[in-house]
């Protein structure tokens, strides 16, 4: 990672650059970073954030340790992945609690629950970790049809299952007149975060850079999640013309609706919190199925020093 | 009235075409999310005429330059394995490989190099575009006819004579039809180079983004227009390349001399 | 002392492949400044004879010395008018016969006066810029003599040069070739069907037999140069006719 | 002796490749995540194994058929637009749009209409393949020569006769190097109809569903391995014309004849 | 009554494009079983001509009957030995020669035994299986006139068909063409640059001037079917053979 050379001599304290991949183009997924980005928050904490927009083809996880960007997002679990393969990443904070990512149906179609996608055709990421899990779990095999993320085909045929975020495509398929059900897969008993991480080198090199950009994005997702959107919104629409009022609204009601960002308060969830046992039981599971070869020791993927102080307590300045 | 004819036509069977389009959806009862009529096909590229034609602008900058290089680099090529048999034999079958090679593999190698954007874009454009020409070309060069070659041996032609004054204007008719099946691969090149390795810039991504944005989005129709605004495009590559043909070879080769 | 021979054609013979020898036992030591002209039956070889020569092909059996280098090498001294016109079609008639000059990088002034004479001798001016396809046989023909012709070889290799030409062409390119040898004096190995033309061209006739190619006999033409027009009326040269078109109907079995 | 050196040439260069691809690791300081070595993916393709295997089974099916579809499509439609020039004028635009229409864009309506797997993906690698066939074959029919064209005149051949008998063998030169092509995308096609239009069936994907799987798992080195398994099966493809080139043309064209 | 004729040609003008005229007032009718000779200057148009009364080429002006259709329609009696030999590359000598009965639908066996016949009166049944790249000029001259000759047609158009051969094949196939001629009693237009030849087949020779082409003079020939080798020598036919390389000389301006 490079460092703005902003000269110290009594001006204000030189700003570290750091710039955000994102996993997909602007939506409200990311809103609470666009929040931060917009309110000052990081320049307060003194970075010099930009947020770059992800694609289909994202390769976040090399080009950080290319050093072209400091942070990305992705599943606690392909973190894992990407660490035991030798890539030396490690994670910073949770952007949400539960994955989005669910499946999606249609209600004629006979699925209640897992259980009943047994034998079905099921459009999702080839080699998603999510997979094995589900069959083992509840005893069943299904077929997969790469995601293309289009949905004309789930619309033409009433026995289609596809992946989906539960924050995004049940909004245009309704809109179409489809009734549809969802299963979050977190559902599933494999719960990963969604989390931001950054590369080993830059976390030692800039702790306390990765301390601030963590606090500042969680003030940013409390802020967009409770407070005025309109500044991230703004932002998020100017990146991705395509995000409509409307559609940002539904995205950030299902966020909402099923506890995504914050996770369930109940449980002690709150933003940006990570704990240890959940990523020693994804590890577990990993194991289970065979993509990982071998046990990891949760340190590998998560550093103590970097996390939020304290489940639930405020984030810190 | 010929030139009349010529245009006449491809209208006359694109109203067919069309006319076929429309029963097609009434008798097969396809939905207009599948396939859209051409009708909501304009009304939606009308809708969206500023972010096509952004999207076309920022594509087809991709699939110039890629197209341009290809071109470019596939003459070259064939040039080089022309010239030598020893180059040829060594290295066909690994420029074989990186044509066979799946785009998808490479692609973050090039996103790594070259860096989000247009020149991943066009690295790709010109991986999908330049081995037509390769082989066309090549073709061309291996196909002299052997008595000219035996006049140029006469002359004392050096290789680099030979090459540029016998097999080059030689090979011309395989390189323009090399050209013009690169010519329809850029566009398609530049799409899948937006898939692969594109970014927004302000807010306005290229054709592949919109494709993949409109299809998400179940706004089929606009993908539609996309799509043919994504033709369009190849027509104009298409076009030139039929120009520069025509320019080339009216004068001289049976393809187009009009003997009387 | 005597010039050793600019060509010497020691016991050549020549096979295709693994085909039937198409050349046997060919002798021939050709001095500078000789007139040879090749005549035999069709299929016979003369033309692979003459390819020998250039080094467009190898003997199978024998060797060839031109002016002391293997023909290869010697392919600078020489030029050669093939059978068919070989024009590149994508050049008009004026810039096919620039062409050799221009691969031996003349300049551009010289090669354009050189064109134009050239052109001029064999009477195509007015279709300078013509097309290939544009010509008719005979004039795809000429052109082909005129881009010979331009570079002034020393040795001169025509295969069948005038045979799609009418009489009075032929009689006329028959007198400018004598004249620019005059000239020039370039060696010529030449074939031709037409035994008259043989006659008035010539040094020596050399007449091949065919299945395989063997020399006949070789007959001398004791005219002196320069020849004329009239020398075709000569009693002299009407029995050197007549005895040469009886040697190559000899030949025939 | 020459066989041998036809051997020993891209043996050696393919040394000098891997050589250099050493060189690029160690010096540029790629990691095996980007760039694996040869090395690394023999080793990911060994453990892999029966997994790649099974899965070039599975495309070689949709390849293979493509290709076949392809080149048998592609050569009929270049004979029917070589027969007469009203359909030529009329339909070619629109063959030039079906080509450069985005498959992406298509392939819901394929997968409607034939179904997921094997057939979809046939017609997607058809897609991607038929067009170099059609131009090349195309231009080959139109670049007879015109002395052979009045000789089949003063036969009174019939149009039929004169394609079967003139414009078929004179246009083969181009119409191989249109099959080379063709067969160069066919791999390429049908792991894009994999991708497209592809599913597991027994829980066994083809080559497009694993680059799809080892890509998401960041097992590069048995991504690469995929890559060199797509590559191999389209050197069948490009041996199986070139064979066919050879058998085809030795005898008489100027490419291959060794005239003494 | 008299029998129309076969060819009529009226008032024929042919430019190509916007050039300038390459024939201009061609009037010509030819009866049935007629042997008609054109020799002319290289690029009168003689092959423009011929392409004419095949219907290759569209006349400018004027208007042009063969057997009362026009040439197009008339083309199914008509064959063409081309200036250039024409051979299909991929075919072999024998396959060339049965091409055109091939396309017209002859039987394998009736197809075979006339392939042979052709060749044998060319001389080249021990090429049958060789490509045409493995040919020297004047075979596949031979293989062009094997293949025209097979058809049997009733008007033959040849041009310049024995120009690449030597004068004892030359002269064996002018004797085998008339003997041919008295079997089947085709009616020819013949091209050619060799006058002896012209005036042993023709019933009448067309003199053409050139630039524009035009009919400079029509020299009837009135020696009788069958005629022999032994016709050359006599002193009728070398005086007609002077008054023809006379005509042919004062069209040369
Ligand atoms: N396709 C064409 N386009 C333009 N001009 C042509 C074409 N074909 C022939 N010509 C011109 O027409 C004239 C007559 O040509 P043609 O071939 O009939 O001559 P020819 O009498 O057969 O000559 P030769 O004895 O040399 O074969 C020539 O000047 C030639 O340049
Ligand atoms: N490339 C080749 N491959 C095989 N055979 C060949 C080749 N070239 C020529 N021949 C054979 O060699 C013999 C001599 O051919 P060549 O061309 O030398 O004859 P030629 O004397 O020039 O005849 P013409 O007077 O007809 O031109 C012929 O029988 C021919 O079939
Ligand atoms: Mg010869
Ligand atoms: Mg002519």
């Amino acid at each position: 990672g490079e460092k703005a050379a902003v000269p110290a001599a009594g001006g204000p304290k030189p700003l570290t650059k750091i710039i955000l991949q994102t996993d997909w183009y602007a939506q409200p997924e990311h809103g609470g970073f666009y929040q931060a980005l917009a309110k000052g928050y990081y320049r307060d904490a003194g970075l010099d954030v930009s947020i770059e927009q992800g694609g289909p083809n994202t390769i976040a996880g090399q080009k950080l340790l290319m050093g072209d960007i400091q942070f990305c997002i992705g599943r606690s679990d392909d973190v894992i992945v990407t660490v035991a393969r030798g890539l030396p990443v490690v994670i910073a904070g949770a952007l949400m609690q539960r994955d989005p990512q669910a499946i999606m149906f249609h209600k004629g179609s006979g699925i209640h629950g897992f259980k009943d996608l047994d034998g079905r055709n099921v459009m999702t990421t080839p080699g998603a970790n999510f997979i094995p899990i589900m069959e083992k779990k509840y005893g069943i095999k299904i077929s997969i049809t790469p995601l293309d993320f289009g949905l004309s085909r789930f619309l033409a045929d009433p026995n289609f299952v596809q992946q989906c975020f539960i924050t995004n495509e049940p909004f245009y398929v309704r809109k179409q007149g489809a009734d549809i059900g969802t299963l979050l897969l977190s559902d599933t008993g494999f719960s990963p975060y969604r989390v931001w991480f950054t590369s080993r080198k830059f976390a030692t090199e800039n702790p306390e850079a990765v301390r601030a950009f963590t606090a500042a994005s969680v003030r940013g997702w409390r802020e967009y999640m409770e407070g005025d959107r309109t500044a991230a919104n703004d932002l998020i629409r100017k990146d991705n013309k395509q995000m409509m009022p409307e559609f940002m609204d539904y995205g950030v009601s299902a966020m909402k609706q099923y506890q995504l960002v914050a996770g369930d308060p109940a449980k002690g969830e709150t933003y940006g919190q990570i704990r240890p046992e959940r990523i020693a039981e994804q590890i577990r599971q990993l194991v289970e199925i065979g993509v990982l070869e071998q046990p990891l020791k949760v340190e590998d993927v998560l550093d103590g020093h970097l996390l939020l102080p304290a489940p639930g307590s405020a984030p810190a300045k | 009235m010929k030139r009349l004819r010529s245009w006449i036509n491809p209208l006359c069977a694109g109203a067919l075409l069309i006319a076929l389009w429309y029963t097609v959806r009434r008798v097969c009862h396809v939905e207009a999310w599948l396939l859209p009529t051409p009708g909501e096909i304009l009304k939606a590229a009308w809708q969206e005429r500023s972010t096509l034609f952004a999207a076309v602008l920022i594509t087809s900058r991709g699939a110039m330059l890629g197209f341009l290089m290809a071109v470019g680099g596939g003459f070259l090529l064939a040039m080089v394995l022309g010239f030598s048999r020893l180059i040829k034999e060594s290295f066909y079958p690994y420029i074989l490989i990186m044509q066979m090679m799946p785009v998808t593999i490479l692609a973050p190698i090039f996103v790594l190099w070259l860096g989000q954007g247009l020149p991943s874009i066009v690295a790709i454009t010109f991986m999908i575009g330049f081995f037509p020409i390769v082989a066309n070309t090549t073709m061309g060069f291996i196909s002299v006819d052997r008595n000219l070659q035996e006049l140029f041996l006469m002359c004392k032609a050096t290789r680099g004579q030979e090459i540029r004054y016998l097999r080059i204007p030689g090979a011309m008719p395989y390189f323009l039809t090399g050209m013009k099946i690169a010519g329809t691969l850029a566009p398609i090149g530049a799409i899948v180079g937006d898939f692969l390795a594109g970014s927004t810039i302000n807010g306005q991504g290229g054709i592949g983004y919109m494709t993949l944005a409109y299809s998400s989005q179940l706004k089929t129709p606009a993908l539609f227009a996309t799509g043919f605004v994504a033709c369009l495009l190849g027509f104009i590559f298409v076009g030139g390349v039929n120009l520069l043909h025509w320019y080339l070879l009216h004068k001289w080769h049976d393809s187009l001399v009009k003997k009387e | 002392m005597t010039n050793p021979p600019i060509v010497r054609i020691d016991n050549i013979g020549k096979r295709f492949g693994t085909g039937p020898l198409v050349l046997d036992g060919i002798n021939l030591a050709v001095d500078r400044g000789e007139f040879i002209s090749f005549i035999g039956p069709s299929g016979c070889g003369k033309s692979t004879l003459l390819r020998l020569i250039a080094g467009l092909t190898d003997a199978s059996t024998g060797s060839l010395v031109v002016d002391g280098m293997t023909p290869v090498n010697a392919r600078e001294e020489m030029f050669f008018v093939f059978q068919d016109a070989n024009l590149l079609p994508w050049r008009r008639v004026a810039a096919n016969v620039e062409l050799p000059l221009l691969l031996r990088g003349d300049t551009a002034y010289h090669r354009e006066a050189r064109v134009r004479e050239m052109l001029q001798i064999v009477g195509l001016e007015a279709a300078a810029g013509k097309y290939p396809w544009q010509l008719s046989g005979g004039m795809k023909m000429r052109v082909s003599i005129a881009r010979a012709l331009s570079v002034a070889p020393a040795i001169l290799l025509l295969d069948e040069p005038f045979g799609a030409l009418d009489e009075m062409t032929r009689d006329q390119l028959n007198e400018d070739l004598l004249r620019i040898r005059q000239r020039d004096a370039f060696t010529a190995f030449f074939v031709t069907h037409s035994v008259t033309e043989a006659v008035f061209l010539s040094t020596r006739i050399v007449v091949l037999s065919a299945n395989p190619g063997r020399i006949a006999g070789v007959i001398p033409v004791p005219f002196a140069y320069p020849r004329t027009a009239e020398l075709r009326e000569t009693p002299e040269f009407l029995k050197l006719l007549a005895e040469t078109s009886h040697a190559l109907r000899a030949v025939r079995h």
